[in-house]
């Protein structure tokens, strides 16, 4: 257990100013509120949560994207701010949602992914061009991709062209933000299964972001709940899919709809108020739409319950309910 | 059931670019039936919806062998004609609430002008409908919502609006167009038990579009799967689940991860290759350039075999080719 | 709502401060400018005795500080030409650009929307191009050239409209027709694109689900949509009319204050120059201001929750 | 029942015919400019400034009592008309091209720096051109030509100087556009600096929208010189700007219309050339204006 993280997040925080309309007052967002977490080498954490939760804000302060507003970000140890962008890139990478908006629409495949070789500006051309081929061979590309545009190719391959450019420098962490939500069920299969491949073959540290909890109960090793900018549980994924201990979690789970037929609609027991960033509940930021909440969850905030792999922060989880 | 209360045959969509978006559909509604048109993005499923409601974009040419919405034949009906049914015998719903909605009328204003076209309605009475439409989807407070913008709204409470909008008339049909794959896995689940509580306590015929199979699972009496522009498969929805007969009906289901099903770090059914565009003038089955069990004679006419009651499926193999699905 | 006028203001006043500043750097720009003012026959005591007159004497920054704070206060100065305020020659002024422009504006925003909405029910078809090569056509058309053909047609072979002077209303159509044509191809075509953009979005869409009427979609819930950006070129426009309305004021002889600006180059004239940017950029930080009032009008996203 | 119904039918297909029909004929306009500009003294019949008092306002070829050594006649002056006419397009294509470049430069570095950096650096550029635009540029390049007295690099400077606001408008929203999207942000994953990235990842994607600002800038300088030669204190006479010809003609327009005519008849069709011609780029860059 001495062994450090890959990524190791320390107490981080960040908020943005929104500017409410032309008349309205800006407001300050706090999209990830004191978020603390470690990610063993090797391990797989599976972030999910709603839309405005934070997850993204998270992926892209542990890329070293965006400054935390405050707390750090340690990868490998070291922390990101300051440190070398070369050095930066061999360690970690990132996969991106969008397999449009994420491959240069002017540059041709194999400059794509060439590109972080190029950046470290030691290696010569034809060892470029080598590693290139190479590449888009293992993520299932036929090498006379590299001649083509991005739009010549379906979003599937798009995906795959974004995991080469990735792995090129063969990273010891990949940070997938819903790096399959755009694509197609049978497409989605495809990547899943190569990033599994991958990381076995290379040896990866994955943070895997999804709001899809099918897919992270597949991928991940360890699952992170996010709601309105904090980890609200977090454990191995059998524990969290068989006992989850937030009500949260439950609603999250109740509302997964398995192709079972004559299950009907489950009634996740959620209201209608919606989680407004800019405006967190006080006591338990769930307590609105607890369908289990007590007096105490409006004005005291949930203690963090942590044990030794997993953790609650939810006042009813004291007696260990599950 | 003697007629459906929606029935096509042979519908065909192509693009002004020469894409067949719709190769030839048969899709029958019963009434109080929810059917689920079920496919990957660009198979046709909305497609075929707008055509149905005639509300292609320019540059995007129709055609049927038979459209008939409640014995009345669509194809021969004008565009008044076609107005006077839109909104009001049969209404749509579509899939981004956020820009659904008009940004610069209130919710009141864009509810009751639709009741006052249809039915004649004063503006007291188009209002109290759409107050007790929006109580009726489970809003809290609707008079105070009826003055409130879309963008006062959230994702979730627009649906509701939408929702709200497209039953003011009392339709008989209600074509929901993805209506919740832009919104939060759990709103997801609210407005999906909020439209199968109403459509059966309506007694609607819901004709609802999705590319989840787990909404199929839960909310359809029957399912037709669409793929590169045609139904590859139609049946029960317990039947489909239980027997899928075409290849990439069996593929699609495989792809799914089921949550406690599947081994974690198992690898994943797939189905090879991409989802085709097929131009105008494609012959054969369009998912043999992905199957498994292709051979030559599948780019040639595919017939359409029955697999029991109410079961058919367009492919070369007969129906016994693999048994019951999750048998084992 | 408070807040953001008040933002707007400081930010109108910088405008004004930072044109204050440029104005007086643009009379600077050539030098002595004494020389300037006595004239080319003037000896060097003349020179003299007009540098003291005028304060040239003192330093720069003096001279600026007192030209600021006067400026700030509405008082320009006296015009070395017309002898007399320039504020006041201004005012005399103002009404006949105003009216100009105003015309000019009305126009063509009676021949933009038409015209845009037209091209956009019909996007890509016959009329489509028609209106689109009448933009063109406009962009292309220089404008005091215009003034000139339009003064040989109706002015001297058909004898129906004046051709120079401000006695009648009759003055301002021709002025207003030429002015109009430069802001028509810009408004046509954001009326355009915009009702393009409406016509294809969602909403439209449900609004067509719904049954409503093709009168009903085009006009009230696409128009009002593409309507929002339109509000606001048309008030930049009308600043750019005003600022422009130099070159057709000098075309038909319009004593108004783009003339008055052109005289005073020709005269050496600076503070009445001066004072002419300065007032013209003030209204046009004016207008934008209240195109984005009466966009909060009509666009209830930019009221605020 | 197999009765098929043909709804509405694609209008895309002749919309594309007539829209290169429109780039190539705006190609055409410009390309012959350019032509006459360039290779202005070897095709003038004659010496553009010199006068002949005895041949004054000849007329042009297509009216009565012309001479076939003048087919576009002479001006009151006695010069010859298709000379100053082709000598005319130098200027313009010159101050067009001099001034686009100079406002170019000065509107794409604002405008990218603003769209990259934002924060205040943006507020920065933002206050900029708003009081670029609210300054009127007729009359403040009148003021300066007024008062320095004019000159070719003057008046290039002034309008280069006052004509960057649609640049930098374009170029700022644009970047931001860009600086937004997930491969510029792979592309700083990827290690590279911040400056390889506004060059190889930004400015490519931003450049066809630029090339159609530019053509559009090209027109208006065009424009602006002739009228402010027009209003005489553009182009210092006797250099024969189109604009100026105009002007100096203007006393005769009455009596022999063709003097205002022909000089502007040219201007006009040199601009609309030139905006057929963004148009043309505007389509086959695809940027257009809807998005």
């Amino acid at each position: 257990m001495s062994a450090t993280p890959a990524i190791e997040v320390k107490s981080a925080r960040r908020t943005f100013r929104t500017s409410g309309g032309l008349f309205g007052t800006a407001r300050e967002v706090v999209a990830v509120d004191d978020v603390s977490l470690a990610v063993p080498a090797g391990s797989v954490l599976g972030i999910v949560g709603e839309s405005g939760c934070g997850k993204s804000t998270l992926a892209r302060l542990i890329l070293g994207l965006l400054p935390t507003t405050a707390g750090e970000v340690l990868v490998d140890g070291q922390r990101l701010d300051g440190m070398d962008r070369r050095f930066r890139a061999e360690l970690i990478q990132p996969v991106f949602q969008d397999p449009f908006a994420s491959l240069n629409p002017r540059r041709r495949i194999g400059d794509i992914v060439a590109l972080p070789l190029v950046a470290q500006g030691k290696f010569a051309g034809a060892e470029i061009g080598r590693k290139v081929a190479e590449m888009l061979e293992r993520v299932g590309l036929a090498s006379d991709m590299a001649g083509r545009l991005p739009a010549e190719l379906s979003g599937g391959q798009r995906q795959r062209v974004a995991i080469a450019r990735a792995l090129i420098l063969r990273p010891r962490i990949v940070v997938c933000d819903e790096p399959t939500s755009a694509l197609d069920v049978s497409v989605q299969a495809q990547i899943l299964n190569l990033l599994a491949e991958l990381r076995r073959e290379f040896n990866l540290t994955y943070l895997f972001i999804s709001h899809n909890l099918a897919v992270v109960e597949h991928v991940a090793t360890e699952v992170a709940v996010m709601y309105l900018g904090r980890i609200v549980e977090q454990a191995p994924t059998a524990e969290l899919f068989h006992a989850p201990r937030h009500p949260y979690t439950r609603a999250l789970l109740a509302s997964v709809l398995t192709p079972e037929p004559g299950l009907g609609v489950p009634d996740v027991g959620l209201g209608d108020i919606l989680p407004d960033p800019a405006n967190i509940p006080p006591g338990c930021r769930f307590h609105p739409r607890c369908p289990v909440a007590i007096e105490r969850c409006g004005s005291v905030a949930p203690p963090l319950l942590a044990a030794a792999h997993s953790r609650v922060e939810c006042h009813l989880a004291v007696a260990g309910a599950a | 059931m003697s007629e459906a209360l929606l029935d096509i045959a042979g519908l065909r969509v192509t693009f002004a670019g020469g894409t067949a978006a719709v190769r030839g559909t048969a899709i029958a509604v019963n009434r109080g039936e929810t059917h689920c048109l079920v496919g990957e993005s660009g198979c046709g499923k909305s497609v075929s919806a707008l055509a149905v409601m005639n509300l292609l974009a320019r540059g995007a040419s129709r055609s049927a062998d038979r459209l008939r919405f409640a014995g009345e034949d669509l194809l021969s009906l004008s565009d008044t004609g076609m107005a006077r049914l839109r909104g009001n015998r049969m209404a749509m719903i579509f899939q981004e609430p956020m820009t659904s909605l008009n940004p610069a009328y209130t919710v009141g204003s864009q509810m009751t002008e639709v009741h006052r076209r249809h039915k004649g309605s004063s503006r007291q009475v188009a209002t109290d409908r759409a107050a007790e439409m929006l109580a009726r989807v489970g809003i809290t407070a609707p008079g105070m919502r009826l003055g409130q913008f879309p963008h006062q709204l959230s994702g979730g409470l627009r649906q509701r609006v939408m929702i709200a909008m497209a039953l003011m008339c009392d339709p008989e049909l209600l074509i929901a167009d993805e209506p919740t794959t832009a919104l939060d896995v759990t709103v997801q689940a609210q407005i999906l038990r909020l439209l199968a509580g109403l459509q059966r306590d309506l007694g609607l015929a819901v004709l609802l579009i999705t590319h989840d199979l787990g909404i199929v699972a839960r909310v359809a009496d029957r399912v037709s799967v669409m793929y590169a522009g045609e139904v590859v498969e139609s049946a029960r929805t317990n039947d489909l689940f239980a027997r899928p007969q075409h290849p990439y009906t069996r593929g699609l289901l495989d792809c799914v991860p089921v949550p406690g099903k599947i081994r974690p770090g198992e690898p994943l059914g797939s189905i090879p290759g991409v989802v085709p565009r097929v131009r105008a003038g494609f012959q054969g089955c369009g998912f043999r350039d992905r199957c498994a069990f292709a051979m030559p004679e599948c780019a040639a006419e595919v017939p359409r075999h029955a697999a029991g009651e109410a079961h058919d499926y367009l492919c070369r193999l007969a129906a016994d080719w693999s048994g019951l699905r999750g048998a084992a | 709502m408070l807040r953001f006028l008040i933002r707007r203001l400081i930010v109108a006043l910088l405008v004004a401060a930072t044109v204050l500043t440029l104005a007086f750097a643009l009379t600077r720009l050539s030098g002595d400018l004494a020389i300037s003012i006595a004239g080319p026959n003037a000896t060097q005591q003349d020179v003299e005795l007009v540098r003291k007159a005028y304060g040239l004497d003192r330093p720069l920054i003096v001279q600026f500080g007192s030209w600021v704070g006067r400026a700030a206060v509405g008082d320009f100065g006296e015009s070395y030409f017309f002898k007399q305020r320039v504020a006041s020659l201004i005012g005399e002024r103002m009404p006949i650009t105003v009216t100009l422009g105003l015309v000019g504006l009305a126009i063509a925003l009676a021949i933009s929307l038409p015209l845009g909405v037209l091209a956009a029910a019909q996007e890509g078809r016959l009329a489509d191009r028609i209106v689109q090569g009448i933009t063109l056509i406009g962009q292309a058309m220089p404008s005091f050239w215009l003034g000139l053909i339009l003064m040989i047609l109706f002015g001297i072979r058909l004898g129906w409209l004046p051709v120079s002077g401000t006695g009648s209303w009759q003055h301002f159509v021709m002025p207003g027709i030429v002015l109009a044509f430069t802001a028509v191809p810009a408004l046509t075509r954001l009326t355009r694109s915009g009702m393009i953009q409406a016509l294809s979005s969602d909403y439209i869409r449900t609004a067509r689900a719904k049954g409503l009427s093709r009168l009903s979609i085009l006009l009230k819930h696409a128009l009002r949509n593409a309507a929002i950006p339109v509000v606001a070129i048309a008030a930049v426009q009308l600043g750019f009319m005003l600022g422009g309305s130099i070159v057709i004021e000098s075309v038909f002889a319009l004593h108004g204050v783009g003339f008055l600006a052109w005289e005073s180059i020709g005269k050496n004239d600076f503070p009445v120059v001066q004072a002419v940017v300065l007032v013209l950029a003030v209204i046009y930080v004016g207008l934008t201001l209240a195109a984005d009032l009466v966009n909060a009008v009509l666009d209830p996203r930019l009221r605020g929750q | 029942m197999t009765d098929i119904a043909v709804v509405s039918v694609t209008t895309a297909g002749p919309r594309r015919g007539w829209r290169s029909l429109g780039t190539w004929l705006g190609a055409a306009v410009v390309g012959i400019t350019l032509f006459a500009a360039i290779f202005g003294p070897w095709l003038a019949p004659h010496d553009p400034f010199t006068q002949d008092l005895t041949r004054r306002l000849l007329p042009p070829f297509w009216m009565d009592g012309t001479d076939p050594a003048h087919p576009f006649g002479t001006d009151q002056l006695g010069r010859d008309y298709l000379s100053r006419l082709i000598y005319g397009a130098r200027i313009s294509m010159l101050i067009g091209i001099a001034v686009t470049i100079t406002s170019g430069v000065i509107g794409i570095v604002l405008g990218v720096i603003g769209g990259f950096a934002g924060g205040k650096v943006d507020d920065a550029v933002l206050f900029a051109i708003t009081c670029r635009l609210s300054i009127p540029v007729v009359l403040v390049a009148l003021a300066v030509v007024g008062l320095l007295g004019s000159s070719l690099t003057l008046l290039v400077l002034t309008l280069g100087l006052l004509l960057w606001d649609r640049f930098a408008v374009v170029a700022r929203s644009t970047t931001m556009q860009v600086r937004n999207l997930d491969f510029v942000a792979a592309a700083w994953c990827a290690g590279c600096s911040r400056g390889y990235i506004l060059a190889r990842e930004v400015l490519p994607n931003i450049a066809s929208h630029l090339a159609v600002v530019a053509t559009l800038e090209i027109a208006l300088a065009i424009l602006l010189e002739a009228a402010l030669s027009f209003l005489g204190l553009g182009v210092p006479p006797p250099l024969p700007s189109w604009g100026l010809m105009i002007a100096e003609a203007k006393e005769y327009m009455f009596f022999s219309p063709w003097v205002i005519m022909i000089p502007g008849v040219a201007l006009f069709v040199l601009v609309f050339g030139i905006n057929l011609l963004g148009d043309g780029l505007r389509d086959l860059l695809g940027t257009g204006e809807r998005s």
